[in-house]
C-alpha cells in the first residue's frame, strides 16, 4: 500500500522532470500525453491505495511511511514521511482524478501554444506538490508541499510571462501565499514548543494534555494556521490574488484555482481538527471568516463582467462554505462539498475556456452573447455545472451544500446564523451563476457566435492582452496563435463529458439518511473527534433543509431569468437605484485599495526612506563621511603646523618641553 | 654663595639662548645662541661638580666644549655652502620644505 | 597529527605562485588545479569524516612562534567542515569560470585568487586564535588587488574604502586577540593562543566585555551587518564577478563562523550581556537589507543587500542561544546554504549582463527567459532557494533559526519572519524583471553555453542535493555546535563555573 | 736608569676583544677618508664604497663573534652586551644598505666619496657608542657623534637648495635638541650626584620625587624624543627627510631611530627606572599623540619621502609603547620591531631611489605609476614593504605589532595597544595609496598629474590630490589629458622643472633626462634592486618564520638584567 502511495507521489514528479529535461528533443504533443499519463498513473495508484486501505481494519487505517530523515536535530524531528489515512486518500483520489481530466483537456486546449511542454511540466509539478501537501505526515513537509503548490500556481499564473499583467498577478499570488507559509511556520512553532514534535500523529496524541481547552498558545497557533489556510484558499482578507490569478490559462484556473489547490485550506483545517476542537475560539474565527467570504464573494460575483472572474468569485464563496463546514466540525460534509465542487467548478471553467477560445482570448461578458446554438456541447456542460453550483436537485452540489447547512443548524447554537446566511448565499449563487450563463449563451448571437455557426473560428486581427489591452509581442507564440473549442477538440470533449457526468451524479455518494458512504469512509481519521458522531441532523431538519435548498436554487435561477432574459432593461434600473451598493460590489469591497494603502504604500515609502535618509545619512554619512572628513581635517591641521619656519619648530620643541616639565612638576 | 644662584644664572643663560634661537633670523646668530645654551649647561655641570665634590661634571663640561666646537664648525661650513649658492642667509627664507 | 590539512591549506597558494611564474597561457590552468585538488580533498574528507564524534579531526599541531604563544594548529570539526567544503567548491567553480574567461593579466589574477583561497581556508581551519587572526586579516589583501586592478569604474576608491573600513574592525580584533591570550595566560602559565587553552582559561566578565566588543565589531563589519555595511555597495559594484562570487559566498561566512568559534565560547558572559543588542542589530539587518534589496535596480546590489539580510538571519540564529541550539544549527546550515546560493546568482548576473548588452541594471533587462530556458531554469532554482522556499535547504536553515529565536523571544521571531516575506518580494522581483516581462531595449538573449553550464549546473545540483538531504550537514555539526554553545548557555543559566566548560 | 727601567705605567686593563667593533668602525672611517683622497676616479667611486661596506661587514662579524658575552669596557663607560650588539648589527646593515643605495648617487660625488662614506661610518660609530653608553658623558658623546655627521650628510647634495636647507634645519634644531638633552643630563647629575647609570639608578630609587630630577627628566625626554622624532618634537623629520639625499634619508629613517630607541631603553629602563611611575604615563601619552600625528600627517602627502617621514613618526609612536611598558617583553618587542622596521623601510627607500633615477618625477608618488605592469622586481618589494608597514599578516610588521600589543597589554597598557591598531588602521589610507599607485594606475595618469602640478606651481609636498579620502584619490586618479601621445609632450615639458626641482642624477645615471615617460627609462642599478628584493624577501620570511629575530630580541632583552 505504501509503495502505491509513494508512486502516487512520484509519478507526476518524474513526469514533470522528464518533460522539462526532454523539452528540446520531443515534439510537444507527446509531452501532453506523457504528462497526462503520469497523472493518470498516479490516479490509478491512488485508487489502489484506497482499495488497500479499505482492506485494512478500522484501527490500522492510519499508516505512516518514512523515506529518510529530513531535518532531525536540536528539538526538531522532521522526517521525509507520508501519512496515509482515509482523509488523505480521499484527497489524493480527487486531486489526481480531476487533474487527469484537466490534463486531458489541456492536451487539446493548449495545442497551439509554444509553451506547451513547459505548461505540462509545470502542471505535473503542481500535481506532485498538491499530492505532497496532502500526503505530508508532519508540519515541515506539509509546509513544503504548501509552498510548492504556491510556487506552481505562480509559475502557471504568469505562464504567459511576456504579459506584464500576468507576472504582476503571479508575484501578487506568490507573496500572499508566502505570507500564508510564514503563518503556518509560526503556528507550527506555537504547537511544536508544547508538543515537542512536528509529526501529525504524535502532535495529535500530545495535544489534549499539552494544551488546556482554548489555551492561549494553542488558539494563537491555530489562528496562525488559519492565516495560512486563508491565504491559500483565498478567504478574506487574503483573497485578492485569486481574481487576478485568472490571468493564467483556463485549464490552470480549472485545476488550481477551482478544483484542487484553493481547497488546501479546507483540507488543512480538517487535518488539524484535533487542534481546532481543543481551541474552539480559533475554529469559530474560521467559521465566521468563511461565512463572510462566502457572502462577500457572492455579492461581487453578481456584478463582475469578466467571465472567469465570476467563476473565481463563486469559487471563493463555495470555499467559504467548506471552511464554514470544517471549522464547525462538519468535516465529512466539508470534504464532500470539496469533492463535488471540484467536479462542477472544473467543468464550469472548462466550458468558460471553450467560450473564451471562441472569443479569441477575450473574457469579457459584455462581448458574449448567443453562443447557445454555436457551441451546444459547451452550453450543455455550462448548464450542468451551473445547476450543480446553484444546488438544484439532483445535481451534486445540491446534496453537499445542503448537508453543510443542515449540520450548521444541527449545531444548534449561534452556528444557526451561519446556516441561514448560507441559504442567502445559495440564492445569490444561483443568481450570479445563471446571470453568467444567460449573458454568455442567451440573447442574439454576436459576430463571433455567427462566425462560429458559419463554421470558422473567430481570430483577432492583432492579438492583445485582454486584461490590459496592450499588444502581445507575437514572436513568442504564447498564448498560442489560434484557439481550440470543445466542439472541435476530442480530448476537451471527453474531459468535459466525464466531469459533466460526475457533476451530475457525484452527489449520490452521500445522500442523507440513505447512504452515508463518505461519512463512513472518513470515520477512522476523525475517530477521536468530539462532534463527528454526535453531530447528526434530525430527519425533519434534513427534509426541510433539502426542500428549502432546492427552492432557493430554483428561485435564484428564476430571478436571473427574469432579470437577464425577460426584462434586460431591469438590471440597469436596479443598478441605478442601488448605486452606492453596486459601486462597493464592483470595486470588490475596496480590498485591493485597502491593502495598497495599508501595506504596499508604506513599504515603498520605507524603502525610499531607508535608501535616501538612513543609507546616505547614517551609514555613509556618519560612519564613512564623518570619519574620513575628521581625519582629513586632522591631517590638514598637522600639515598646517608644518610651516617650514625653522623658528616655529624650535618654538614647538620648547613648548612641548615646558608642557612635559609642567606635567612632571604637577605629578610630583 | 648658595647653589641656587648658579642654577638661576645658568637657567637664565639657557633661556636667553633659547629665546635667541626663536627670535633671530641669521643662522650665525642662532648658532651663537645655541652655544649659549650649551654653556649654560656647562655652568650647571661645573657648579654641580663642586656641589657633589666629584670630578665627573667637570670632565663632562670639557667634553661638551669640544663637541660644541665641532657643532659650530659644521654649522659655519653649511652657512658657507649656502652663501656660495647665493642663497639668502636668513632662516625664514629657507622654507622650500614644508607641509 | 596529519599533514592533510596543511596540504589542503597551502596547495592553492603554491599553485598560485607557480601560476605567477609560468607563461600566461597556462596560468589560469594552475588556478584551476589549485582549486580542484582541494575540492577533491574535501570531498574525501566529507566521506571520511566520522559524524557525531566530538572534538577535532585531522588535527595538526606544531610549534610555530613560541615567543608569541602562537602554534600552528589546524583541525576540522562539525563547525567548519561544511564551510571548508563550501569554500573549496565555490573557489573551484570560480576558477573554472576564469579558465573559460581568462581576464587581463591572468597570471596575476590567479595569484591573488589562490592567496584568497588559502587565506579563507586558513581562517576556517585555524584552531589557534593567532592563526585565525592572521588569515582573517590576510583575506583582505588579495581582494584589495582584485578590486583595484580588475574592478569596474571607481575601482581604486572602492578598494581602498573596502579595505580600510573592514580592517578597522579586523585590527581591533588583532588587539583584542593579543589581549585575550595575554590576559588568559595570567597566572595560568605559558602564553598560548590555542583555542583549547583559551577555552580552558576563563576571563573575568569586565575583560570579556571589551574583548567581545572588539571581536563583534570586526565580525559585524566583515559580514556586513547594518549599520556597518557602508563599504559594501561600492565594493560590490566594483569587484569582478568571479571574485565577488567567492567574496560574498565565503568571506562573509568567516565572520559568522568567528562568532560561533570564538565570540561565544571564549566570552560567554559578555555574549549573554550583548545578546539583545546583537539580536536587535540582526533583525535590523534583516529588515533593512530586505527593504533596500527591493528598492535597488543594480543586480549586484540587490544580491548585496539580500546578503545583508541573510547574514542578519545567521547572526540572529547564533545569538538566539536557545537551549536546544536550534538557532546555531540553523545559522550554520544557513551559512553554507547562502554561500551555495549567492555564488551562482552572481555568475548568473554576469551571464545576464552579457545578454543585456553589458548592463547590470535590471531595468535594462527582461524577457531573457524565452531564448534561454535552461539558464532561466537554473536561475529560478537559485532564486527560489534564495527566498528560502520551503523544500530548499535554506528553508530548513531559516526554520531552525526562527525556531531557536522563537524559543528565546517571540517578538524577534515575528519581526524576522517579516524578512522572509520581503525576501520573496525582492528575489522574485529580480527574477521577473530580468527573465520575464517585455524584452529589454538592448537585450539579445541566447542559451546558456556549455562552458557556463559546467560552472553553473554543479552548483545548482549542489543546491538541489542539499535541499533533498540537509540532514547530512546537520548530523555533522550537531556535537560541535552543542560544544561551542555550552559555555554561553551556562553563563545564561548563571552558573558560577560558567566558562569552565571547554568546547 | 735603573729606576727608570723599573718604572712602569699601569694603565687600566683594556678588553680589546670587547672593544673590537668600536675599533673596527673607527679604523674603517679613517681608512675610507684617506683612500678617498686618491685622485683616480675608479678608486674614489668604486673602491671607497667597497671599503666602507667592508668595514661595516667586519663590525657585524665581530658582533656575531662575541655574541652572548657581556662586558663593560672603558672603565664602565660602555656596555658591550647583546642589546648593544643587536642594535649595532642593525646600524651596520642599514649602513651597508645606504652604501649600496649611494653607489651611483650624486650626493657622494659632490661631497667627495671619502668624506661622504667616512661621515657615514662615524655616524654608525656614534650610534654604537650611544646605545652602549653607561654614563651621561658617553651618552652625550655618542649622541653628538651620531648627529653631527648626519647634519653634513643631509647637506651633501649641495646643488639642491632643499638639501642645504634640510642640512641647516637639522643642524639648528638638532643642536637645540642636544642642548636640551645636555641641560637635562646636567640637572639629573645635579640631583643624583652621579653621571653613570648605575649610580643614577641607585640615587633615583631612594631619591623619590625631586623637582631638580624631574626638571632634568623633562629636558632629557624632550632631547631624546626629538632624536626619535616623537611628537611634538618631530617637526624637523618631514622637512629633513624630504630634503636630504634619499640614501641618507633611508639611513636616518632606519638607523637613527634604532639608536634613539636603544638609548631610550637604556636610560629609562635602567637609569631612571626608579621614576617610572612619573615618566611612564607621560611617555604613553606622547606615544599616543605621536601615533595620531604621524598617521594623519602622512595622509595626503604626495612626496614619498615625506610620507615615509611621517610614517616613521607614527612608527616611533608604536615603538615608544615598547619602552613605556618597561618590561623585558617590551624591550624584546621594541628590538624586534626595530629589526622588522629596518628591512621594510629599506626596501621602500631602495625602490624610491631606483625610481628617482628613472623618472623625472623625483620622489613623487606618481613616479610609481604603472610600476606593477612592467617592473615586478621593483613593484613587489615596495608593495610588500607597504603591506608590512601597515602591519598586514605574513609580513614582519604583523608580528612586530602583535608583539608590541602583547607587551602593552601585559603591563596594563591595553589602551595603548588599541591606539596602535587604530593608528595602523589610519595608516592604511596612505600605504594603500602607494600600492594603488604601483598596481592600479597607468603611466599616462602620472604624466597628466605632472602637467597638472607644474601648472599648479611645484610644491611636491603640497598635496596635489586631497588624499585621505578615497573618493578624492580616485578623482586624482582619473587621467586628464587623453591618450599617451598628447600626454607625452606634456610630460616632457613637465619633466624639465621637475628635474630642476629634485632631479637627483646629474653626475651618474641620467634617468632624469628621459623623465617624459613616467614608466621611466631603465637605469642599470642592480645593487638597488638587490637591496629592495633582499629586504622584501626578508620581510616576508620574517612574516612566516620570525623565530631567528625573536631569538635575537630575547638575548637583547636579557642584556638588561634589572627588568623582569
Amino acid at each position: 500500500m505504501t509503495t502505491a502511495a509513494w508512486i502516487v507521489l512520484l509519478a507526476p514528479l518524474l513526469g514533470s522532470l522528464y518533460i522539462a529535461l526532454s523539452s528540446k528533443t520531443l515534439s510537444s504533443r507527446t509531452h501532453g500525453w506523457i504528462g497526462t499519463a503520469a497523472v493518470a498513473a498516479s490516479f490509478v495508484a491512488s485508487v489502489v491505495t484506497l482499495i488497500a486501505l479499505e482492506g485494512r481494519g478500522e484501527e490500522e487505517r492510519q499508516v505512516v511511511s518514512t523515506a529518510w530523515e529530513y531535518a532531525v536535530t536540536a528539538g526538531l524531528d522532521a522526517q521525509l514521511s507520508i501519512l496515509i489515512d482515509p482523509l488523505s486518500v480521499l484527497m489524493i483520489c480527487v486531486v489526481s482524478g480531476v487533474s487527469t481530466l484537466i490534463h486531458l483537456y489541456s492536451v487539446g486546449y493548449m495545442a497551439s501554444d509554444r509553451g506547451y511542454s513547459r505548461f505540462f511540466a509545470y502542471l505535473n509539478f503542481f500535481v506532485f506538490s498538491m499530492l505532497l501537501l496532502v500526503l505530508a505526515a508532519n508540519f515541515v513537509l506539509l509546509i513544503v508541499g504548501w509552498a510548492f503548490v504556491g510556487a506552481a500556481s505562480y509559475f502557471l499564473i504568469s505562464f504567459w510571462y511576456r504579459r506584464t499583467t500576468a507576472s504582476a498577478a503571479g508575484i501578487k499570488a506568490f507573496v500572499i501565499n508566502v505570507a500564508g507559509d510564514v503563518g503556518l511556520v509560526l503556528g507550527t512553532f506555537f504547537i511544536l514548543r508544547e508538543t515537542g514534535s512536528v509529526d501529525f500523529l504524535a502532535t495529535f496524541e500530545a495535544v489534549p494534555e499539552a494544551f488546556g481547552r482554548n489555551d492561549g498558545d494553542l488558539v494563537a497557533g491555530c489562528i496562525l494556521l488559519l492565516v495560512g489556510a486563508f491565504a491559500k484558499s483565498a478567504q478574506v482578507p487574503l483573497h485578492t490574488w485569486l481574481p487576478d490569478a485568472m490571468e493564467g490559462p483556463t485549464p490552470v484556473s480549472a485545476l488550481i484555482h477551482a478544483a484542487t489547490m484553493v481547497t488546501a485550506g479546507v483540507y488543512l483545517i480538517a487535518r488539524m481538527h484535533p487542534l481546532f476542537e481543543q481551541a474552539p475560539a480559533a475554529a469559530d474565527v474560521g467559521a465566521i471568516i468563511g461565512c463572510m467570504t462566502m457572502l462577500i464573494a457572492a455579492t461581487i460575483g453578481l456584478v463582475v463582467t469578466d467571465l472567469k472572474r465570476v467563476i473565481a468569485y463563486s469559487t471563493m464563496s463555495q470555499i467559504g462554505y467548506m471552511v464554514m463546514a470544517v471549522s464547525s466540525a462538519a468535516y465529512a460534509a466539508g470534504m464532500f462539498h470539496l469533492m463535488t465542487h471540484a467536479f462542477f467548478k472544473a467543468l464550469l471553467f472548462m466550458a468558460a475556456g471553450s467560450v473564451i477560445a471562441a472569443l479569441a482570448g477575450s473574457q469579457d461578458l459584455d462581448r458574449m452573447s448567443g453562443f447557445r446554438r454555436a457551441m451546444p456541447f459547451t452550453f450543455g456542460c455550462m448548464v450542468i455545472g451551473g445547476l450543480a453550483l446553484s444546488g438544484v436537485p439532483p445535481f451534486s452540489g445540491f446534496f453537499s451544500k445542503d448537508e453543510i447547512l443542515s449540520l450548521l443548524i444541527a449545531r444548534d447554537d449561534w452556528h444557526i446564523v451561519l446556516g441561514v446566511l448560507g441559504y442567502v448565499g445559495a440564492l445569490l449563487t444561483a443568481i450570479y451563476t445563471f446571470r453568467m450563463i444567460f449573458r454568455a449563451f442567451g440573447g442574439e448571437p454576436g459576430e463571433e457566435a455567427r462566425a462560429l455557426e458559419e463554421g470558422h473560428l473567430f481570430h483577432a486581427a492583432q492579438p492583445t492582452n485582454p486584461a490590459s489591452g496592450e499588444v502581445e509581442d507575437t514572436d513568442v507564440g504564447f498564448p498560442g496563435p489560434d484557439h481550440h473549442i470543445a466542439e472541435r477538440e476530442g480530448t476537451m470533449k471527453v474531459a468535459m463529458g466525464a466531469l459533466a457526468v460526475l457533476a451530475t451524479v457525484g452527489g449520490l455518494v452521500q445522500v442523507p439518511k440513505v447512504n452515508e458512504l463518505l461519512h463512513g469512509f472518513l470515520e477512522p481519521t476523525f475517530a477521536e473527534s468530539r462532534f463527528y458522531e454526535e453531530l447528526e441532523p434530525s430527519g425533519t431538519l434534513v427534509v426541510v433543509g433539502l426542500l428549502v435548498g432546492a427552492a432557493v436554487g430554483v428561485l435564484g435561477i428564476f430571478i436571473a431569468y427574469v432579470l437577464w432574459v425577460k426584462q434586460p432593461a431591469r438590471p440597469a434600473a436596479i443598478r441605478a437605484r442601488l448605486g452606492p451598493l453596486h459601486h462597493v460590489f464592483s470595486r470588490k469591497w475596496y480590498f485591493d485599495e485597502a491593502i495598497g494603502l495599508l501595506l504596499v504604500r508604506p513599504g515603498a515609502w520605507l524603502g525610499r526612506f531607508a535608501g535616501s535618509v538612513i543609507e546616505r545619512g547614517l551609514v555613509n554619512g556618519v560612519f564613512v563621511g564623518g570619519t574620513s572628513s575628521a581625519v582629513r581635517a586632522a591631517s590638514a591641521a598637522v600639515r598646517g603646523v608644518q610651516t617650514g619656519y625653522l623658528r616655529y619648530y624650535a618654538a614647538l620643541l620648547l613648548v612641548g618641553l615646558t608642557g612635559l616639565g609642567a606635567y612632571f612638576l604637577v605629578s610630583t | 654663595m648658595s647653589m641656587q644662584w648658579y642654577l638661576v644664572v645658568s637657567a637664565l643663560i639657557f633661556s636667553i639662548g633659547a629665546a635667541g634661537v626663536l627670535v633671530r633670523r641669521n643662522p650665525l646668530v642662532i648658532l651663537l645662541c645655541i652655544e649659549l645654551m650649551l654653556n649654560a649647561a656647562n655652568l650647571a655641570l661645573v657648579a654641580f661638580a663642586r656641589m657633589h665634590g666629584n670630578g665627573d661634571g667637570q670632565i663632562f663640561a670639557l667634553i661638551v666644549l669640544v663637541v660644541a666646537a665641532c657643532e659650530v664648525a659644521v654649522g659655519l661650513g653649511l652657512i658657507v655652502a649656502i652663501f656660495r649658492r647665493r642663497l639668502p642667509i636668513d632662516v625664514d627664507e629657507l622654507r622650500g620644505l614644508q607641509g | 597529527m596529519t599533514i592533510h590539512l596543511s596540504i589542503l591549506l597551502f596547495w592553492p597558494l603554491a599553485l598560485a605562485v607557480l601560476g605567477a611564474v609560468v607563461p600566461r597561457r597556462v596560468a589560469p590552468l594552475c588556478a584551476l588545479v589549485g582549486s580542484l585538488v582541494p575540492l577533491g580533498y574535501v570531498v574525501v574528507m566529507l566521506l571520511d569524516f566520522e559524524a557525531g564524534a566530538r572534538g577535532l579531526q585531522y588535527l595538526t599541531d606544531d610549534e610555530w612562534i613560541p615567543d608569541l604563544g602562537i602554534s600552528y594548529k589546524l583541525g576540522v570539526d562539525g563547525l567548519n567542515l561544511w564551510l571548508v567544503a563550501l569554500t573549496s567548491l565555490l573557489f573551484a567553480a570560480s576558477a573554472l569560470w576564469l579558465t573559460f574567461r581568462p581576464p587581463a593579466r591572468a597570471s596575476q589574477f590567479a595569484l591573488h585568487f589562490g592567496i584568497a583561497e588559502t587565506a579563507v581556508l586558513g581562517a576556517f581551519l585555524a584552531q589557534d586564535l593567532g592563526v585565525f587572526v592572521l588569515f582573517f586579516d590576510l583575506m583582505l589583501v588579495p581582494f584589495y588587488f582584485l578590486v583595484g586592478i580588475w574592478g569596474g569604474p571607481e575601482r581604486v576608491a572602492a578598494a581602498v574604502k573596502m579595505v580600510v573600513y573592514t580592517l578597522v574592525g579586523s585590527l581591533l580584533m588583532l588587539a583584542a586577540a593579543g589581549a585575550t591570550a595575554v590576559l588568559a595566560a595570567r597566572g595560568e602559565g605559558e602564553l598560548s593562543f590555542a583555542f583549547s587553552d583559551l577555552a580552558a582559561r576563563p576571563l573575568p566578565e569586565s575583560t570579556q566585555k571589551w574583548l567581545f566588543v572588539a571581536f563583534g565589531l570586526a565580525f559585524l563589519i566583515k559580514m556586513p551587518a547594518f549599520p556597518f555595511h557602508g563599504w559594501m555597495p561600492d565594493a560590490y559594484r566594483a569587484m569582478p564577478l568571479p571574485a565577488l562570487a567567492v567574496f560574498s559566498g565565503v568571506v562573509s561566512k568567516v565572520a559568522a563562523y568567528g562568532f560561533l568559534r570564538i565570540a561565544l565560547p571564549f566570552f560567554p558572559e559578555a555574549a549573554q550581556d550583548f545578546q539583545t543588542i546583537l539580536m536587535v542589530l540582526a533583525v535590523l539587518s534583516i529588515l533593512y537589507g530586505s527593504v533596500m534589496a527591493f528598492t535597488q535596480t543594480n543586480a549586484r546590489l540587490i544580491l548585496g543587500y539580500s546578503s545583508i539580510a541573510q547574514l542578519g538571519f545567521i547572526t540572529l540564529g547564533i545569538f538566539a542561544v536557545d537551549g536546544a541550539g536550534a538557532g546555531a544549527q540553523g545559522a550554520l546550515l544557513q551559512a553554507v546554504n547562502h554561500g551555495l546560493v549567492v555564488a551562482p546568482m552572481f555568475f548568473v548576473v554576469a551571464l545576464l549582463a552579457e545578454r543585456a548588452g553589458g548592463a547590470e541594471d535590471i531595468r535594462d533587462m527582461g524577457g531573457i527567459a524565452f531564448r534561454a530556458p535552461v539558464l532561466a531554469g537554473l536561475f529560478l532554482v537559485a532564486t527560489l532557494a534564495t527566498l528560502a522556499m520551503p523544500g530548499s535547504a535554506n528553508f530548513v536553515g531559516e526554520f531552525l533559526i526562527l525556531l531557536g529565536v522563537f524559543e528565546e523571544s517571540m517578538t524577534f521571531a515575528f519581526l524576522a519572519s517579516l524578512g522572509v516575506v520581503l525576501a520573496a518580494v525582492y528575489a522574485l522581483r529580480m527574477y521577473i524583471r530580468t527573465m520575464h516581462n517585455r524584452t529589454g531595449p538592448a537585450v539579445t538573449s541566447f542559451e546558456l553555453s556549455l562552458r557556463d553550464g559546467m560552472v553553473l549546473v554543479p552548483l545548482v545540483l549542489a543546491i538541489v542535493a542539499f535541499a533533498l538531504y540537509p540532514q547530512g550537514a546537520l548530523t555533522h555539526s550537531e556535537p560541535a555546535v552543542e560544544a561551542v554553545m555550552a559555555p554561553a548557555l551556562q553563563a545564561g543559566a548563571g552558573g558560577p563555573q560558567a566558562a569552565e566548560a571547554a568546547p | 736608569m735603573i729606576v727608570l727601567a723599573q718604572a712602569e705605567v699601569s694603565g687600566p686593563p683594556i678588553d680589546w676583544a670587547a672593544l673590537a667593533p668600536v675599533i673596527a668602525l673607527t679604523t674603517a672611517a679613517c681608512v675610507v677618508l684617506l683612500v678617498g683622497l686618491a685622485r683616480a676616479p675608479f678608486v674614489r667611486i668604486r673602491v671607497v664604497p667597497v671599503l666602507a661596506a667592508l668595514g661595516l661587514a667586519v663590525t657585524i662579524g665581530l658582533c656575531v663573534w662575541q655574541w652572548g658575552e657581556n662586558e663593560s669596557v672603558v672603565s664602565g663607560a660602555l656596555a658591550m652586551d647583546d642589546l648593544t650588539r643587536a642594535l649595532t648589527v642593525l646600524f651596520c646593515l642599514a649602513g651597508m644598505g645606504t652604501v649600496a643605495l649611494s653607489w651611483r648617487s650624486a650626493a657622494a660625488v659632490e661631497a667627495g666619496e671619502g668624506e661622504y662614506y667616512a661621515l657615514l661610518l662615524s655616524s654608525v660609530l656614534g650610534m654604537l657608542i650611544l646605545v652602549a653608553a653607561q654614563n651621561f658623558v658617553a651618552l652625550f658623546l655618542g649622541f653628538e657623534l651620531l648627529s653631527i655627521p648626519l647634519y653634513v650628510l643631509c647637506a651633501t647634495h649641495m646643488r639642491r637648495e632643499h638639501s642645504l636647507e634640510s642640512g641647516l634645519k637639522y643642524l639648528i634644531i638638532g643642536s637645540v635638541g642636544s642642548a636640551t638633552l645636555l641641560y637635562g643630563l646636567a640637572l639629573i647629575y645635579g640631583a643624583t650626584g652621579s653621571t653613570d647609570f648605575a649610580g643614577v639608578a641607585a640615587a633615583v630609587s631612594e631619591l623619590g620625587s625631586d623637582a631638580l630630577l624631574f626638571a632634568g627628566l623633562a629636558l632629557v625626554v624632550a632631547g631624546l624624543a626629538f632624536k626619535a622624532s616623537v611628537a611634538p618634537f618631530h617637526q624637523w623629520t618631514p622637512d629633513v627627510y624630504e630634503g636630504a639625499p634619499t640614501p641618507v634619508t633611508a639611513f636616518m629613517a632606519v638607523a637613527t631611530k634604532a639608536a634613539a630607541f636603544g638609548v631610550l631603553l637604556r636610560l629609562f629602563d635602567v637609569a631612571l627606572i626608579g621614576a617610572v611611575s612619573t615618566w611612564g604615563p607621560a611617555l604613553a601619552a606622547l606615544a599616543a599623540v605621536t601615533i595620531v600625528v604621524g598617521n594623519v600627517g602622512a595622509i595626503g602627502q604626495s612626496s614619498l619621502k615625506r610620507m615615509l617621514a611621517y610614517s616613521s613618526v607614527a612608527q616611533a609612536g608604536y615603538m615608544l609603547a615598547g619602552v613605556v611598558v618597561s618590561t623585558r617583553l617590551g624591550i624584546q618587542a621594541t628590538v624586534f620591531y626595530l629589526g622588522a622596521y629596518l628591512v621594510m623601510n629599506l626596501a621602500a627607500f631602495a625602490v624610491i631611489v631606483a625610481r628617482e633615477r628613472e623618472t623625472g618625477a623625483g620622489d613623487d608618488i606618481s613616479s610609481l605609476y604603472g610600476l606593477g605592469a612592467d617592473r615586478p622586481w621593483l613593484a613587489w618589494p615596495i608593495t610588500i614593504a607597504m603591506l608590512s608597514l601597515a602591519g598586514f599578516p605574513a609580513t614582519a610588521g604583523f608580528f612586530g605589532k602583535l608583539f608590541l600589543i602583547e607587551a602593552a597589554v601585559d603591563n596594563e597598557y591595553a589602551w595603548l595597544g588599541v591606539a596602535i591598531v587604530l593608528g595602523s588602521a589610519l595608516s592604511l589610507v596612505y600605504y594603500l595609496r602607494v600600492i594603488a599607485a604601483v598596481w592600479m594606475r597607468s603611466p599616462s595618469e602620472a604624466v597628466a598629474l605632472a602637467s597638472g602640478r607644474v601648472g599648479g606651481g611645484g610644491g611636491a609636498s603640497r598635496p596635489a590630490m586631497a588624499g585621505g579620502s578615497p573618493e578624492a584619490d580616485a578623482e586624482g586618479g582619473r587621467p586628464r589629458g587623453d591618450g599617451s601621445t598628447e600626454g607625452e609632450d606634456v610630460g616632457a615639458r613637465a619633466a624639465v622643472p621637475a628635474r630642476r626641482a629634485d632631479g637627483d642624477e646629474v653626475a651618474v645615471g641620467d634617468g632624469g633626462g628621459r623623465g617624459a615617460r613616467a614608466s621611466g627609462a631603465r637605469v642599470r642599478q642592480p645593487e638597488v634592486a638587490l637591496v629592495a628584493v633582499l629586504c622584501a624577501v626578508v620581510t616576508i620570511a620574517l612574516g612566516i618564520y620570525p623565530d631567528p629575530l625573536f631569538d635575537v630580541a630575547r638575548d637583547a632583552g636579557a642584556a638588561i638584567a634589572s627588568l623582569v
